[in-house]
């Protein structure tokens, strides 16, 4: 009956483009706002969405975007350059969280209606990743921008409110309890299916499963036990598309693993091709290089050694070796890897503990005394281009760079590869210091497991997008399919 | 007349096992037996369980068969040796917490409803306040603080646990100060240390033991409560609580994995609960 | 009793500071980093910075304290970190679903106490009977809360199991639905809100019902031996009569106070049952602000529950004064 | 058993209870124990009739058990017939009691403190005596001789003093207009003054209402005073019945006899010891075909022990008894009458304690805002001096201020002024009013005596030695060295505190009301034991009471305490003799006393 309903299992902290960095309910504000540019669904090529088409000048430092006409956004307030570089500005200049997106652009120009010039600080060929980025800068209706701005830039307002030119609009949104999309019949773009979207606020998986096979609900979006995936019922059916969330363990300074003979041993014992499957099932792959795999597909994949008996020796051989892995959250995935690591590392006599680290001290370990030998993180950059992967996790002063471990040499070449437009000589780059990390046993790179929702048969065209957080479902396209 | 009734009480014979079960109550002692027996087990844990609860001895999911009695968990591990290393962590931990708090909260009542005066009004002032603050709330508090991790969830938990045990006995030693036979051994000559021991402490005792032992159950479900919050032991090691909460999603598919260990929860506090009881009944009574 | 208001209300502010205190306290002690939390995860970290300061978090701890405690005066709990806007919205968004299921589960807990207290009092339980609710005492409130959700909601359909209404765009003036439902002529209304909320009450309920209903049954034995009682009785007043008249006033202070006690263990048990049942209350708020380091939330959250247990024991206290008239206030 | 003729003018009318061969067994802890044994009597409209019998002889449970109330953890069961206005009461239905108790029978319990509830108004609770009417509340109230009944009626329990709620329970019990009325003791608690105005009250009740009552005591004056006929009880079994003049004249049951020696008042010879009955009994015959009085009965012979005795007529009088030798009974009262006189008490003119000046004020009423209370005074300069050797009574109403003062002298308390001076290092010694209150109960009784041997170990022979000494002095088996004190009886009690009040002797004995919860032959064996271990030790003794008679046999000189002050101080007889103070005068005209020519 055109209504779809989809749990989230938290509470959408603001429904403010600019100012939140929201995981579960990206979707929704992103079928809401529309950008510039978009990721295309299922992979991490970008197309246009506002701007029709862009030119980027020779030095790279001047981009010209060319937007669709007869835009309107959900209030009636025509869709522009001004309306672009209005939203911009917000996002840039008033301290809102995800300036970082605009942090380079210098210049914004609107020479006419339809066409807005951004001029850049430095060369910035993943300029185009962070507009397509789904927390990347979104266009607001001006007039409620002015109309609700109370000298805070409408933040208060924007944080229940929306009004933005995509495919639905928020018609209610009550705090915990519900937020209901309905579709925006003035869409200038391809009408979606679904007349609604009911969002309930559902945090306990196994109420969702529940309510799932109960009918209550058409998906689970996230976190359905990959055990369970086998032996569904047969009224649900899955749709799963590779993620750009890869398992990754990092490693403190001064570990045991910083003797090669020692890492060689845990490698082979935590070597993920053991158990991928029984973890996993088919809904994953082991990662081939320290970037996600879609992102990046590496001429030599990363391989780990195989020889257990030699692992065995070179641990006895040792002495004891105690090893403490820290876990990033408190999510349920992190307790079942970690636990089959700290089983396969028992295999060759090394002991593991694991430990939930407190939220948010994982962003902290620089200065801890006392941290985990090993920090396994499930974490992805916010956009598709392999710069995000290497300067989000590491390069020195890379934000998620846990244990602060810098390696200049291979830093040179990530950021020569920043520059490079060509994508196999640049990708070519970033597999290099991306082995280099490895070899420097900074980061073990895991698995990369799939985005993987578990729907009411018949629920077609989710439009999963790599880059997005797993479960993030395009309701633009979503639809029952024969 | 006084309460007692004439010349001709029969002498009652000194303590005796067989009236203190029969007044704890059949059902009851089974619970009073029970709690020893599962605190040896406990401690004999390590070298009890037929397979190593770390290793992955069989395929996963493997519903409870003859050869692993409560099945395999979702990594393969004997999830029968694994709760019995649970009973462990979670029996101990308990017992733990009852005992410290026990100890400090009695110590603090005893002081200060001994010392009386100023100082017994600052320290009730204190008593009252941990009492009233929302307990739970300040535990996540300061287990988000300190990070998770079993002793600091104990810590949390004995925090506000004390105050009850610095209540009761407080209360108590406040009430027996003012009996006669406390006031007519002072006026022996007896003092002191030896007051404390041979006049007060026994008559506190009773009252402290039947707190404890009802609340035995109260900390084991709180701590379960908290390791189901994920605010527990390190990974490997099997809480009961975390163990249950992990394995929840697949109630309707491996029943057994988040079943069993909430089940073997649920029998803890049914002994120690039933204990409690029983220890209540016979003490009361005598 | 104007002085023991004022004695009461002079105790919950300090309990308050101290609370308040502690929260800060831990929370300070805590490595996560707010900033960081609201900044995202890839933030750079000039951004961070940036935010740090904007929250103020540079400050050291005690300049912190009081800058909170100098807002706390004009009943400003500070903005949140995660939802960005004032804590007291966010408070008053998530409050009524927990105060109609906390007040809710009271009364049930209670009603259960006493129906049990007193059909066991008049029926002495046989050893099954007492086994059968030592057990369910016994049970971890996520078991019986997961149970009760799937037998009557899954298994049976009796009951719905997640969610506080079915109706959708239905905004009463209390936020409290099934208050509201009738205040605004609406039964339906009032009566989904109520089927809504019978099982996550009853969950909570049980714990309550069980402790208060042990601790009431153990006074009434108590009381009904009683020389008073026996007075009663050789007035010839039916029996019935006098365990109403004279047995439950003089056996409710013991089980008042245990009911003090479980409400305070009710706040922890509120954080899984609104979890269970996708209650939207402040345990779901709660939950999610410790996740998100969110400091203004927590100590806002703490100020709430601590005023909410002061409020409950002083009417406990009213309460006990009033069953028995010789504890003055 | 006989067919007893009452040789009293009522026979004429039915009777309103008629009790045959009730049997009453309660079991505590799984042992059962027959507590009433197969007793039989009437009693008719009008009449009065008292129930005596010392501690634990089962008055109470009858009173339980004509009401049906017996307590139920207890397990009762009862045998026999019980016949209530002409309804049968044994083995009924819950409904045909509760009609009973309704209409027909209502009680005064014996303890007015817990027998109202505590929560409820007292007119609330009047209410409901009568049906809920509301008129005659205060009327009754009124009649039961309280001033104020409008505001005793609104008032809860815990504002009332005992007098004021024994008197509200009578109110309730006589509201009911009930054909019966079961008085348990309801005196025992209080003041002479007002124990005298209750009984009074009784006996009009009596008269207006046809309502026949059944009066428990222990003191066989205070039947006297009132009863028309008396059953006397012993354990379990009516020994003795009669008219009350025929029983305090010519006891036939040698208990009765005992009973009535025992009894000390204004009268009694107060140079010699007082004759008490003897021993306690041990429980070492088949009760069941014997006299369950033979082993303490001075006159038993072999055949007491092997024949249950028949309840038959008395010889002595119009009666009936239950002994196989009544006819050597009067020869009792003849025996005893020459005890050994005290030696003197050697007194010496110095001072043992001396009190100058002592006030005393205690904070009162409810706190303020700040927690303070107004103080009201309970001492106002009080001056006393007890000489070594010397006994000092000291007598005033409740609530005077009696044991502040001994607290005082013990130095439990501190004086808000003036000066306490004890001439003695070893400090005094104290006996509470409660002797198994004041028994540790998880010690035994002889390392509770063997305390005061400071530094000496109770397991060295020599600590043994002395311990044994001390009890033995007191009139204690040894043997009950190593008991707990739940373990022996109240008297027991008794004696292990004195003992150990005396294994080191102290100059200065003070004790607190040891008497008043006793009945009365042990309250005469306490107090001999008093007397004779003062003089054999030699010690001070400074001696609380509210009973005159008590005071005035054991005390060398009497102080009365009234509202905090000492009206007078002086010689017993004197006192009686030519009371100075109207207070004194009062409590001197309350005295009960048996009527002329009693048992002696
Ligand atoms: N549950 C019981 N089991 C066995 N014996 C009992 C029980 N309760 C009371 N008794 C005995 O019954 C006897 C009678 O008690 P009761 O209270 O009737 O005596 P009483 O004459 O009223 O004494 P008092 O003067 O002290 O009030 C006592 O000897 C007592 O030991
Ligand atoms: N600790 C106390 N605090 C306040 N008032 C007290 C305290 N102890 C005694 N009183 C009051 O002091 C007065 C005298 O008490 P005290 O116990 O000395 O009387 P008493 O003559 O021994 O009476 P009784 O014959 O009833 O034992 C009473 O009014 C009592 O209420
Ligand atoms: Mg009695
Ligand atoms: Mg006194």
């Amino acid at each position: 009956e055109g209504v779809l309903r989809i749990p989230y299992v938290a509470d959408i902290g603001t429904f403010d483009p600019d100012n939140g960095f929201e995981t579960g309910a990206i979707s929704a504000i992103d079928n809401v706002y529309q950008g510039l540019v978009q990721y295309e669904p299922g992979s991490t090529k970008i197309v246009g969405s506002l701007a029709t088409s862009w030119d980027i000048s020779d030095d790279g430092l001047t981009y010209t975007f060319h937007l669709a006409e007869g835009v309107k956004f959900h209030d009636g307030a025509p869709f522009n350059a001004a309306a672009v570089i209005k939203s911009f500005e917000r996002r840039r200049d008033h301290r809102m969280i995800l300036s970082y997106f605009l942090a380079n652009v210098k210049d914004m120009r609107a020479p006419d209606d339809s066409t807005v010039v951004l001029t850049l600080g430095h060369p910035q060929p993943s300029l185009l990743d962070a507009l397509s980025s789904p927390w990347g800068p979104k266009i607001i209706s001006p007039s409620a921008l002015a109309e609700h701005d109370n000298g805070d830039f409408a933040t208060t307002w924007l944080n229940e409110h929306a009004v933005g030119t995509g495919p639905f609009k928020l018609a209610e949104f009550k705090r915990g309890q519900r937020y209901v999309l309905e579709r925006n019949d003035a869409y200038w773009g391809d009408k979606p299916f679904f007349r609604q979207i009911q969002i309930s606020v559902v945090p306990d998986i196994s109420q969702q499963i529940l309510q799932l096979q109960a009918g209550a609900i058409d998906a689970v979006p996230i976190n359905y036990p990959f055990a369970q995936l086998t032996s569904l019922p047969g009224t649900l059916e899955i749709t799963t598309a590779p993620s750009m969330i890869p398992y990754d363990l990092f490693v403190k300074p001064n570990s045991p693993l910083d003797d090669l003979e020692v890492r060689k041993a845990v490698l082979t014992a935590i070597n993920p091709a053991l158990w991928l499957q029984d973890a996993f099932g088919e809904f994953a792959s082991l990662s081939r290089s320290v970037y996600p795999n879609v992102m990046l597909d590496p001429v030599t994949p990363i391989r780990f050694p195989t020889d257990f008996e030699a692992a065995k020796a070179t641990i006895a051989k040792h002495g004891a070796v105690h090893l403490v892995i820290g876990l990033h959250s408190a999510a349920p995935a992190y307790a079942r890897i970690a636990d089959l690591m700290i089983a396969q590392l028992a295999l060759i006599g090394v002991k593991a503990t694991a430990y939930v680290l407190p939220s948010g001290a994982a962003y902290a370990l620089k200065g801890d005394p006392n941290p985990p030998d090993l920090l396994l993180t499930i974490a992805g950059p916010d956009a598709a281009h392999p710069e995000n992967q290497a300067k989000v996790f590491f390069t020195k002063d890379a934000p998620l760079n846990f244990f602060g471990r810098v390696l200049p040499e291979a830093d040179v070449i990530v950021n020569q590869a920043g520059q490079l437009t060509d994508i196999k000589e640049r990708n070519a780059l970033y597999e290099r210091a991306g082995r280099m990390y490895f070899d420097a046993g900074i980061v073990i790179p895991l698995v990369n497991v799939n985005d993987v929702v578990v729907h009411a048969k018949g629920l077609k065209h989710l439009g999963l997008r790599p880059v997005n957080p797993p479960g993030n479902i395009d309701f633009a396209t979503v639809r029952w399919g024969p | 007349m006084t309460g007692r009734p004439g010349q001709d009480t029969p002498a009652r014979p000194r303590f005796n096992w067989r009236d203190f079960f029969r007044r704890a109550g059949w059902l009851e002692s089974i619970g009073i037996v029970g709690v020893p027996v599962v605190t040896v087990l406990a401690v004999l844990a390590p070298w009890i369980t037929p397979f190593d609860p770390q290793l992955r001895v069989a395929g996963a999911y493997l519903p409870p068969s003859a050869g692993h009695w409560f099945g395999t968990d979702e990594i393969g591990r004997d999830l029968f040796s694994r709760i019995i290393l649970g009973v462990r962590y979670t029996w101990l931990s308990g017992l733990a917490v009852i005992g410290f708090t026990l100890i400090v909260g009695s110590l603090v009542g005893l002081i200060s409803g001994l010392m009386g005066g100023k100082v017994d009004l600052v320290v009730e002032r204190i008593v009252d306040l941990f009492i009233v603050l929302p307990s739970t709330l300040i535990a996540l508090a300061f287990v988000a603080a300190v990070g998770p991790g079993l002793v600091n969830t104990m810590i949390a938990l004995a925090i506000f646990w004390w105050p009850w045990y610095a209540r009761i006995s407080h209360d108590e030693i406040r009430r027996l100060k003012a009996r006669p036979h406390v006031e007519a051994a002072r006026m022996a000559g007896v003092r002191g240390p030896r007051l404390l021991l041979r006049y007060l402490l026994p008559g506190v005792v009773p009252a402290l033991l039947i707190g404890a032992s009802l609340d035995l159950a109260n900390v084991i479900m709180t701590l379960s409560l908290m390791s189901f919050l994920g605010l527990g032991l390190p990974a490997p090691a099997p809480e009961l609580g975390a163990m249950t909460s992990r394995t929840l999603d697949s109630l309707t598919v491996h029943w057994w994995l988040p079943i069993l260990p909430a089940a073997i929860i649920f029998f803890l506090c049914l002994l120690a609960n039933l204990a409690g009881d029983g220890i209540r009944a016979a003490l009361r009574g005598a | 009793m104007l002085a023991y208001l004022t004695k009461s209300i002079v105790g919950a502010v300090v309990v308050l500071l101290m609370m308040s205190f502690i929260v800060f306290g831990l929370q300070s002690m805590i490595p996560a980093d707010p900033a960081r939390a609201v900044a995202g995860p890839n933030a750079p970290p000039e951004t961070v910075e940036a935010m740090r300061k904007q929250l103020g978090l540079d400050d050291p701890a005690f300049v912190q304290y009081g800058r909170f405690l100098s807002r706390l005066a004009h009943g400003d709990l500070g903005t949140s970190v995660r939802t960005r806007q004032p804590v007291s919205d966010d408070i008053r968004q998530y409050l009524p679903a927990t105060l109609e299921l906390g007040l809710a589960s009271i009364a049930l807990g209670a009603a259960l106490a006493l129906v049990m207290a007193v059909l066991q009092f008049l029926v002495p339980g046989s050893g099954g009977i007492r086994l059968a609710m030592v057990g369910v005492g016994s049970t971890p409130i996520f078991l019986s809360a997961l149970l009760l959700s799937y037998f009557f909601w899954f298994r049976l359909g009796w009951l719905p199991g997640s969610g506080r209404l079915g109706y959708r765009d239905f905004a009463g003036p209390t936020g409290l639905n099934l208050l509201d439902g009738i205040l605004v002529g609406r039964p339906d209304v009032s009566l989904d809100a109520l089927l809504h909320m019978i099982l996550p009450a009853l969950a909570l309920a049980l714990p309550i019902g069980i402790a208060v209903g042990r601790s009431l049954n153990g006074a009434l034995h108590e009381v009904m031996s009683q020389p008073y009682v026996r007075t009663a009785r050789g007035k010839g007043l039916s029996e019935t009569k006098v365990l109403l008249r004279h047995g439950l006033r003089n056996a409710a202070t013991a089980p008042l106070s245990m009911l003090g006690l479980q409400v305070r263990l009710l706040f922890g048990n509120l954080l899984i049952v609104e979890r269970v049942f996708g209650w939207p209350g402040l345990g779901l708020y709660t939950v999610q602000a410790f996740a998100s380091a969110d400091l203004p939330a927590v100590l806002g959250v703490a100020i709430v529950f601590g005023i909410l247990y002061i409020l409950v024991n002083t009417l406990i206290e009213i309460g006990q004064s009033i069953a028995d008239p010789r504890i003055s206030l | 058993m006989v067919k007893l003729s009452h040789r009293m003018s009522r026979s004429a009318t039915e009777p309103v209870l008629a009790v045959k061969d009730l049997s009453v067994i309660l079991s505590r802890e799984g042992r059962p124990s027959r507590v009433i044994d197969n007793i039989s009597f009437d009693m008719f409209p009008c009449e009065i009739v008292a129930l005596v019998g010392e501690s634990g002889s089962g008055k109470t449970s009858i009173g339980l058990a004509l009401q049906g109330l017996l307590p139920r953890e207890y397990l009762p069961r009862v045998a026999g017939s019980i016949r209530l206005a002409g309804t049968e009461l044994v083995g009924a239905g819950g409904r045909t009691w509760r009609s009973a108790r309704r209409h027909l029978v209502r009680a005064i319990p014996q303890d007015p403190m817990g027998a109202l509830n505590p929560t409820m108004t007292i007119r609330h609770q009047m209410r409901e005596s009568n049906g809920g009417s509301e008129r005659s509340i205060k009327d009754w109230l009124a009649r039961t001789g309280l001033a104020d009944p409008d505001r005793i009626a609104d008032a809860l329990p815990h504002r009332l003093s005992g007098g004021q709620r024994q008197r509200v329970l009578i109110a309730m019990a006589m509201m009911a207009r009930p054909k019966l009325l079961i008085a348990d003791e309801p005196t025992t608690a209080l003041d002479v003054t007002i124990q005298a105005q209750i009984l009074d009250l009784l006996r009009d009740l009596t008269r207006e209402q046809q309502t026949a009552i059944l009066f428990v005591t222990h003191d066989l004056s205070v039947a006297a005073s009132l009863a028309d006929r008396v059953l006397v009880l012993y354990a379990g079994r009516i020994v003795e019945m009669g008219r009350i003049q025929d029983v305090a004249r010519n006891a036939a049951h040698p208990y009765s006899a005992g009973l009535l020696a025992a009894r000390f008042d204004l009268d009694s010879d107060r140079r010699r010891p007082l004759p008490t009955l003897p021993g306690e009994r041990a429980p070492l015959i088949n009760v069941a075909s014997a006299c369950s009085y033979a082993p303490r009965c001075p006159i038993a012979q072999p055949d007491c022990m092997a024949i249950r005795p028949p309840l038959e007529a008395a010889s002595a009088h119009g009666g009936a008894v239950a002994c196989l030798h009544q006819e050597q009974t009067p020869l009792l009262s003849t025996q005893r009458a020459d005890a050994k006189p005290w030696p003197a008490v050697a007194v010496q003119e110095t001072a043992a304690l001396r009190l100058s000046n002592v006030r005393k004020t205690y904070p009162t009423g409810t706190r303020s805002f700040w927690g303070r209370r107004q103080s009201q005074p309970v001492l106002r300069s009080v001056n006393l001096t007890i000489k070594p050797g010397e006994c000092v009574a000291l007598v005033g109403e409740s609530g005077a201020g009696k044991s502040t003062l001994l607290r005082i002298a013990a130095g439990l308390e501190a004086p808000e002024s003036g000066t306490v001076t004890r001439f003695d290092k070893l400090g005094p010694q104290v006996v509470f009013q409660d002797p198994v209150a004041t028994l540790t109960p998880w010690l035994t009784i002889g390392e509770q005596i063997g305390e005061r041997l400071r530094g000496v170990s109770l397991d060295s022979e020599y600590g043994r030695r002395r311990v044994g000494e001390a009890i033995k002095l007191v009139g204690l088996d040894p043997v009950l060295m190593d008991a707990l004190p739940a373990e022996i009886s109240v008297g027991q009690c008794q004696r292990a505190v004195l003992a150990r009040a005396v294994i080191v002797p102290p100059s200065l004995l003070l004790c607190d009301e040891p008497i008043s919860a006793m009945d009365v032959s042990l309250a005469a064996t306490t107090l001999n034991l008093l007397s004779d271990l003062r003089r054999q030790l030699d010690m001070a003794m400074l001696f609380v009471t509210h009973d005159l008679a008590a005071a005035r046999i054991i005390a060398d000189r009497i102080a009365v305490l009234k509202d905090g002050e000492l009206v007078e101080v002086a010689d017993p007889d004197a006192i009686i003799a030519a009371p100075q103070s109207a207070y004194t005068r009062s409590l001197i005209a309350a005295m009960p006393s048996l009527p002329a020519g009693g048992g002696r």
